[in-house]
């Protein structure tokens, strides 16, 4: 079920180049209990509608929720303040999107990290509702690989906030690539923290002990790790500030590309790689076409092909890390690009 | 009693012998005899346990060990249930169970618990990491119970010490990034806890509102507050407001290269040693001193201290201030290995503070000791979920709050709050 | 920590009588309590408008010229502040700007969220009164929505009786949740505030493990429920665009359910009795360890109701963290309430105004959700401080200058 | 020190406490204080002492006006207080609650010189007589032991003027005389004391001028040499009977039967060691003896609140022990605990719920789980009638009534339903004497009806105006049975473990002040 094509025509004309001028158009968004600053997706979403208001030059509201029982009424809000399109961020949103583009059918809506399904979780689609996911595992894959051949000790580890599948997707990606660079090469690096075949491994317990997750790090160090993956939003500060103790410790960041963001200046320089999830760049996208009157349903999929997830570039590792390990990287990329390599996860939405 | 009337001599004869307390030993055979069965006989018996003992940072380095699995679980069981055996012996016999008892009793049966729970486990189990972890994940939460009984002893009960932690690490994110200092952090801190404590007090004392209410609030207050300066102003410029330098580890001279309790105790920052010092000197000073008196009978009978002149609430008033500055450096302790602010970052551990206070009996030596029970199960979840245990990581991090329970259940019982706490003094 | 149950209500003054000695009209009048709260919200309002200007970003960059054109300054704040509590007001109480019915549906959103509110601050009213400090009623929430989730989505029944199956196995569930801690207490003495504070972490990673399972997770792979069904939800009251549910209803009923228990009921007189003197309610016969144990069952399962209706009614799937902050809300809400029905279920109602004009003050007015906190804050600590509320307010003023006055004038 | 009050003025709400009370104490003198319960005694103290502010009037000292801020004020001024109700802090040890305020300490960091502040309370015992131990926790101590800390606590201070509010209503006769004997040293070292009580025989052994004071207002003076009818009249404003008029009983079969009751507490103490005794219907049988002596824990085993190691206690045939509380009250026993304001009242509740805490279950108040409201305060308005209880409502927490007055709630409701059995410690403890004399009636009725009564009691008056027969326990044992009104000195020394017959031969020979007055008065 695509977007009626009629729409396009109907639609004002709004050029490319719309920076400064005002266009009358307003966008949406709605966290999950995360907020806005929660170093995750909720702030690369943020991010991403917060561009298109500079660069389109329309209008953007946000409402941010502190539990579940806020989505439905930030929703109706959104509704009542003349939205033209919400952005939900998250599967916990699913229900609240959902029935908002049930509502209001001349509304569009967005959906980050999930797809609709009905109660027996058969997938459904809406002309005017719009999933954004992302393949993580396929971006996680590479950085499992990069990781295992970086160690020098034999073992590199990971942790989680909490176990969401928006999480354990990484760790499930970054299981796998390490497990394929054993494969490659005949040896035995070891991932600490997560074991795919479970679906169980080391979980904070929540997003904000920062404190937590410096002590987890130093554990998994004192074991041997010396590459580590935090998948906890701003806890892997936590990780950074135990890995800059330790000797020769790297870490890989998630969703953004963590050598960048100011917050990470001090430390920046053990940072590996990050395994990016560019939800701003999708959100952006959804926005401009729905304001250039493109606006359609069908799910967008982040992938290593589009650029929707990638591994972000190695910066100071540059030239440290062994040629022959970032060609093979740069090769299982193009494998999976080519569809050639499928990297699952139980975590990823399946999308037909 | 020896004080009937005068006409009394001293009685003694009709004293029958003290009724024997069956509840220690039988939960040391049970106990003992469970860690017999599953520690030791239900072991498989090729299994080895790997055990590190020092970091490479260490003075003196242990190389890492195996021992057989259930060889070792039934020794230690063993020697547990012997213990529990003699524990028994004594309670029989009417004579006092000296306190190394439960505390070995204890640790054999806990190693037991580790060398089980890590059988067949590629992995090492990082023996001081583990205990150093309990004591630093610790921290904040023996600030904090300091800070509840402090508050709770002179009369007013502090539910805001979640709320106190983090407008103390709050602030000494804030002062050690600005001044690139982080001992100004640490003097920052009190301050911070030290206003909520105040605008408590002042709440509970000049205007009798129910002190539960103001504490919760107060925690709705300090997050509202803070997470609304990080949002606006810290992430603006983290590198300058959010970027605190790491509280440097000060090893103390040759306590620190005894190994194993060497790095466990001695190799840490100023926090920590302040923490040991506020247990101790809170101890003495709250049993012995004037001060200490004086905050206690405002706690326990207002009226009666008001009769001999002592101002109740101006009392109470310094007391809560001076807990909500403890709570602070709790907040700092947070915060110490130089880590930025981040939204809520308390998560919870005022209350978990709450409890270790009530826990301890609104003691200082007894705060240290539950704030380091829950500590140790906190840092023992963790190393479980790292090193990968079939237990799914929910059950894993329920460990600290399931092992509180049965403390307060089956070891502490009943427990006394200050009489007077929560009621306003109108005379 | 159980002596802290007893509520203390504050004496109404203390008893330094100045020498003038009948209050004047304006004093009478600003002593009515009904004047005290509004007072106390009015002061709250403008005390929280520094930070809504504060928070504008208007307001912001007009500051940076205030000497400049002091006037943009002020009337940028102005129009935050203006703007914030219309809002407010049009999210909780009345949507002038909307059209025909949804006018009034603001009004109907505050009673939805103050459903949960209600039904578990009763609960812990009744514990208050009974010398029970429970700081529980976030994990029973939690429990009985997450049982109430499990009849819903694992069983079919007719209408009516399903989500009445639904709502009793939360009453179960939440009162024996509460249970353990009161069992506990009566058989070991171990303290309910210890025992709570875990139960609530215990809840939540309970039932984050049965989100993973089938239990609670239908066939999905995220932590989640499924939708419940419509015949496990509770009905509308007023139907579409109205979210306004039966469990409203059910909570007014439960408060009056709680009045009769602790007014008028021999259990409840046992309750009080025990909350007010354990060794007098044991001489005159109460067993005091039982009503330990029926006063946590009782508070337990009125929270795990309030937990049955935000899932049966409002939210209609469950996570982990649905009880969101219902559980703490509900412990200022029960004792701004004074531990009464009625208080309960007013100070229930400003909760959920509160809650429910939120998601307009952030989309329509930009006001930052932590603001909205704040906000609340304010409001609770002045509502439940009379005394600072009186020497506040304007009126005392007044009130004083004309005591002075006509003091002067009979003089 | 010269003490003066002038038109002191105290108010509760729409009640006036004290209305314009002019009264001066003179250095060097024990003036007594007389009044009904809720005369407002206390309440004047208080005033006196700082704890209240008053509403009108001043306090002068030495003939100069002074404010009292609180008590530290007071304190400073050089007045002492031993409160009616304690102001101990019962976790704290002897020596910490006499030295609390002004610590003796050691050293820079203001630890507390215990050594120090146990040889203050060792010095003050020592010179009074008295035997406290300062390690003692207060909360385990009796009462009467609590009640001298009280007192060393004053005297620890060097009080120029002493208020004593009730300090008698615990102690023992041999007790009262060393406190009699304190006061009148310190009366010798230029002490003034302030005597409140409700004895009159004590107010004429002792006090130097009386003052009387009647619904909040002085109603004159008296002198000591007045006889006790006299005294009597001038506070409650009529004639009343001192001792009780009572028929000889009647005692018909046994209703109370105790065997070989045994019970160890939790410290392990053997506290009612093998003890049997039986009280007829129409008999009231007295348990004397000196607090801490196991009466409490036999009067608490009855009830069912405390378990016995063996023994039996049958009530007409039927074994109580065993049973719970609630059902040896619905089995018709009647229970006047000894304290009444932990075991007996509940203070936040209203008069009229504390008048059927223990019937609140039953018809008519309860019916179907469900209470009446209007029944309840019907009764309570019933009871306050009856008992000529002083309140301004039923409604009204029970706090707000004064000692005496909460004292009478507890019996109203005891004493106001059918009884198979009355257990009654203290019945009248705090209690004027028109109340006494009128509780005492109620009593002897009760008896007339056939209701076997034990009453457990220290106060000998008591013991010897209400007693058919007298058992005399001694460390958890009953050290004898004699008639009532047996010589007050002789139960003096058997209280004290004497066996009867050497008692009468030591108590011939020494007689206490008060015993010594009663034979006075007898000859
Ligand atoms: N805090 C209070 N609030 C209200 N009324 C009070 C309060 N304290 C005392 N009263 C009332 O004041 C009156 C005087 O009480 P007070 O305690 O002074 O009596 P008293 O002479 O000491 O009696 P008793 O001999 O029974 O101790 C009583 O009617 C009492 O009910
Ligand atoms: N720790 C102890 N060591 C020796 N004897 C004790 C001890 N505690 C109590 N006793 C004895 O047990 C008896 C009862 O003591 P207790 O103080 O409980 O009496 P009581 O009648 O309850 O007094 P009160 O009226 O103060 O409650 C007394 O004879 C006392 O001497
Ligand atoms: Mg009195
Ligand atoms: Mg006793």
């Amino acid at each position: 079920a695509a977007a009626p094509d009629e729409e396009s025509e109907e639609s004002p004309e709004a050029g490319g180049e719309s920076t400064g001028e005002m266009v009358d158009y307003t966008a949406c968004m709605i966290s999950d209990e995360g907020g806005w600053d929660d170093a995750s997706f909720n702030e690369s979403g943020f991010e991403g509608l917060q561009r298109a208001g500079d660069e389109l030059g329309i209008e953007t509201k946000d409402a941010e929720s502190t539990d579940p029982g806020q989505y439905a009424s930030n929703v109706d809000a959104m509704v009542q303040e003349g939205c033209d399109l919400i952005i939900g961020v998250g599967f916990a949103l699913e229900d609240a999107i959902e029935a908002g583009a049930q509502a209001n059918p001349d509304i569009n809506f967005a959906l980050i990290d999930s797809a609709f399904s009905d109660t027996e979780f058969n997938p459904v689609t809406y002309d005017n509702a719009k999933p954004l996911l992302f393949n993580t595992q396929e971006a996680a894959y590479l950085a499992g690989y990069m990781a295992a051949g970086v160690s020098e000790t034999g073992t590199v580890a990971t942790y989680g906030g909490q176990p969401f599948p928006s999480v354990t997707i990484f760790m499930d990606g970054f299981a796998d690539g390490v497990a394929r660079y054993n494969e490659d090469n005949g040896t035995n690096v070891q991932v600490l923290g997560w074991d795919k075949e479970a679906q169980n491994g080391s979980m904070i317990g929540n997003f904000s002990d920062t404190e937590a997750g410096r002590t987890t790090t130093e554990q998994f160090i004192a074991s041997g790790a010396d590459v580590i993956l935090p998948v906890a939003g701003p806890v892997g500060a936590g990780t950074l500030n135990a890995a800059s103790q330790a000797e020769g410790v790297k870490v890989i960041w998630v969703d953004s590309d963590g050598y960048l963001q100011p917050a990470n200046e001090e430390n920046k320089d053990l940072i590996l790689t990050s395994v990016m999830k560019l939800i701003g760049n999708a959100v952006f996208d959804t926005i401009e076409n729905a304001v250039n009157g493109e606006f359609d349903a069908t799910p967008y999929v982040g992938t290593l092909e589009n650029g929707g997830v990638d591994l972000a570039p190695l910066h100071d590792f540059e030239g440290q890390v062994d040629e022959e390990l970032v060609a093979a990287v740069d090769d299982l990329k193009q494998q999976i690009i080519s569809g050639e390599l499928v990297v699952e996860s139980p975590s990823a939405t399946p999308t037909e | 009693m020896s004080t009937q009337t005068t006409t009394l001599d001293a009685p003694g004869a009709q004293l029958v012998q003290q009724r024997i307390a069956w509840r220690t030993p039988v939960i040391y055979l049970v106990v003992g005899a469970l860690a017999f069965v599953f520690f030791g006989l239900l072991t498989s018996a090729d299994e080895v346990t790997r055990f590190t003992v020092s970091t490479s940072r260490d003075f003196v380095t242990i190389s890492p060990f195996a021992v057989p699995s259930k060889l070792v679980g039934l020794v230690l069981s063993v020697a547990a249930l012997g213990l529990a055996g003699w524990a028994t012996y004594l309670t029989r016999e009417r004579r006092k169970v000296p306190t190394w008892v439960p505390i070995t009793f204890g640790g054999l049966v806990l190693l037991a618990f580790l060398v089980w729970v890590m059988a067949g486990n590629g992995n090492a189990l990082p023996l001081t990491l583990l205990l150093t972890g309990a004591l630093v994940l610790s921290a904040p939460l023996v600030f904090g119970a300091l800070a509840g009984l402090l508050c709770e002893r002179s009369g007013i009960i502090n539910i805001a010490i979640e709320g106190q932690l983090l407008a103390g690490a709050f602030l000494a994110v804030v002062v050690a990034s600005i001044t690139g200092n982080p001992y100004a952090g640490l003097v920052a801190a009190p301050v911070a806890g030290a206003l909520v404590g105040g605008v408590l007090v002042m709440f509970a004392v000049r205007y009798w509102v129910d002190q539960i209410i103001v504490g919760v609030v107060l925690n709705v207050l300090v997050i509202g507050v803070t997470n609304y300066l990080f949002s606006t102003v810290l992430t603006q410029n983290p590198q300058a407001l959010n970027n605190p330098p790491r509280l440097p580890t000060l090893p103390i001279p040759v306590l620190s290269q005894i190994p194993v309790i060497g790095p466990v105790l001695f190799n840490h920052s100023l926090v920590i040693y302040l923490m040991y010092a506020a247990v101790a000197v809170l101890q003495v000073m709250v049993f012995r001193s004037r001060w200490g008196l004086r905050m206690r009978s405002v706690g326990e009978h207002p009226k009666a201290a008001d009769t001999v002149g002592i101002k109740v609430n101006l009392t109470r008033v310094k007391n809560t201030v001076l807990g909500g500055a403890v709570a602070g450096l709790g907040g700092a302790a947070l915060v110490a290995a130089g880590l930025a602010f981040t939204k809520e970052l308390t998560s919870g551990k005022g209350y978990i503070a709450l409890a270790a206070m009530i826990l301890g009996r609104w003691s200082p030596k007894g705060a240290l000791a539950a704030a380091l029970l829950f500590g140790f199960a906190d840092s023992l979840r963790q190393v479980l979920g790292n090193l990968g245990s079939p237990v799914p990581s929910q059950f894993l991090s329920m460990l600290p709050y399931l092992a509180t329970i049965f403390a307060v259940a089956g070891l502490v019982g009943r427990v006394r709050p200050p009489a007077a706490e929560g009621k306003p003094y109108v005379k | 920590m159980s002596s802290t149950g007893t509520v203390v209500t504050p004496p109404a003054e203390p008893s330094r009588a100045p020498e003038d000695e009948r209050p004047s009209y304006l004093q009478q009048v600003l002593d009515s309590s009904w004047m005290i709260i509004l007072s106390a919200i009015v002061i709250a309002l403008v005390a929280s408008s520094v930070l809504i200007a504060a928070a504008n970003a208007e307001v912001q960059e007009a500051a940076t010229y205030l000497f400049a054109r002091p006037g943009d300054f002020f009337g940028a704040a102005w129009d935050a502040i203006y703007s914030a509590y219309s809002a407010l007001f049009r999210g909780a109480i009345f949507d002038y700007q909307a059209d025909g019915l949804r006018r009034i549906r603001p009004i109907t959103e505050t009673m939805l969220a103050s459903t949960p509110l209600i039904l578990a601050g009763l609960g812990l009213a009744i514990g208050f009164r009974s010398g029970l400090f429970n700081i529980g009623a976030q994990g029973q929430v939690l429990m009985g929505g997450a049982a109430a989730t499990w009849i819903a989505i694992t069983f079919q029944a007719p209408v009516v009786v399903h989500v009445v199956l639904a709502c009793l196995a939360a009453v179960v569930v939440g009162g024996l949740w509460a249970g353990i801690a009161g069992f506990l207490k009566a058989r070991t003495g171990a303290n309910e505030v210890i025992v709570t504070i875990m139960l609530n972490s215990i809840a939540v990673f309970l039932v984050s493990y049965l989100l993973t399972t089938s239990v609670l997770a239908g066939g999905g792979s995220r932590p989640i429920s499924p939708p419940v069904g419509p015949n496990a939800q509770l009905p509308l009251v007023l139907g579409p665009p109205f979210r306004l549910h039966w469990g409203f209803i059910v909570a007014l009923l439960a408060a009056v359910g709680v009045w009769w228990l602790l007014e008028r009921s021999v259990l409840g007189f046992r309750f009080r009795a025990v909350g007010a003197n354990q060794e007098a309610a044991r001489t005159a016969g109460i067993r005091v360890n039982l009503m330990f144990v029926l006063v946590m069952i009782t508070a337990g399962a009125l929270a795990g109701l309030g937990g049955a209706t935000q899932i049966l009614g409002t939210d209609k799937t469950l996570q982990a963290s649905s009880a969101g902050s219902i559980g703490f809300d509900a412990i200022t809400v029960a004792l701004l309430g004074r531990s009464t029905p009625l208080g309960t279920v007013l100070a229930a109602l400003l909760f959920g105004a509160l809650r429910a004009g939120s998601p307009l003050m952030q989309t329509s007015a930009n006001t930052p959700i932590d603001i909205v906190l704040v906000i609340q804050a304010s409001i609770v600590l002045l509502i439940a401080a009379p005394p600072l509320v009186r020497s506040l307010s304007l009126v005392h003023g007044i009130a004083k200058w004309t005591g002075r006055s006509g003091k002067e004038a009979r003089a | 020190m010269k003490l003066e009050l002038r038109g002191i003025t105290k108010r509760f709400g729409p009640l006036v406490a004290n209305d314009h009370i002019d009264l001066t104490f003179e250095q060097g003198e024990i003036h007594a204080l007389l009044g009904e319960n809720g005369a407002g005694k206390s309440t004047l103290m208080n005033v006196l002492y700082g704890l209240y502010d008053p509403d009108g009037g001043e306090i002068l000292v030495d003939d100069a006006p002074v404010r009292f801020e609180g008590p530290g004020d007071a304190m400073a001024a050089g007045i002492g207080m031993v409160h009616q109700h304690f102001m101990l802090i019962p976790v704290f040890t002897v020596a910490e609650n006499v030295v609390l305020g002004h610590e003796p300490t050691k050293g820079g960091a203001g630890i507390i010189d215990l050594a120090e502040a146990r040889r203050l309370v060792r010095e003050i015992s020592d010179r009074f007589g008295f035997d406290v131990d300062p390690d003692a926790l207060v909360e385990d101590l009796p009462v009467g032991v609590q009640q001298r800390v009280e007192i060393i606590k004053a005297l620890s201070r060097d009080a120029k003027v002493l208020i004593l509010d009730e300090p008698t209503a615990v102690l023992t006769p041999q007790e009262t005389d060393e406190l009699i004997g304190i006061m009148r040293q310190l009366r010798a070292a230029g002490t003034s004391i302030v005597f409140i009580t409700h004895k009159l025989r004590e107010v004429k052994a002792v006090a130097d001028k009386i003052t009387v004071i009647r619904r909040g207002k002085v109603v004159g003076t008296a002198s000591p040499k007045d006889s006790e009818a006299e005294l009597a009249s001038l506070m409650v404003g009529r004639s009343v009977v001192l001792g009780v008029d009572k028929a000889p009983a009647r005692p018909a079969d046994v209703g109370l039967a105790v065997r070989g009751l045994t019970v160890i507490d939790e410290r392990g103490a053997r506290v009612v060691d093998d003890i049997s005794f039986e009280v007829h219907r129409g008999e009231i049988v007295a348990l004397a003896g000196v607090q801490g002596n196991g009466q409490s824990e036999l009067a608490e085993t009855l009830l069912g609140l405390m378990p016995a190691t063996g023994g039996s206690i049958t009530l007409d045939g039927a074994e109580l022990l065993g049973r719970s509380v609630d059902d040896v009250l619905r089995a018709g026993v009647g229970f006047v605990p000894e304290d009444r304001s932990t075991d007996g009242l509940i203070s936040t509740f209203s008069i009229a719920e504390n008048l059927i805490l223990d019937l609140h279950d039953q018809a008519p108040y309860a019916r179907a789980g469900s209470l009446s409201p209007s029944r309840v305060a019907a009764n309570a308005e019933q009871r306050v009638g009856e008992f000529d209880i002083r309140l301004t409502s039923v409604q009204d927490p029970i706090s707000t009534l004064s000692g005496g007055n909460q004292q009478k709630v507890v019996l109203a409701r005891e004493m106001s339903r059918p009884l198979r059995l009355l257990v009654a410690s203290q019945p009248t403890r705090g209690l004027d004497v028109g109340s006494i004399e009128f509780v005492h009636k109620r009593i002897v009725a009760e008896r007339d009806k056939g209701t076997p009564v034990l009453i457990v009691s220290t106060e000998l008056d008591e013991v010897l105006a209400l007693a058919d027969r007298i058992a005399v326990m001694y460390r958890g044992r009953i050290i004898g049975v004699v008639p009532g009104g047996t010589d007050r000195d002789v139960l003096g020394l058997m209280m004290a473990g004497v066996p009867a017959e050497t008692a009468h031969k030591d108590a011939a020979a020494h007689h206490t002040t008060l015993g010594a007055a009663d034979l006075e008065e007898q000859q």
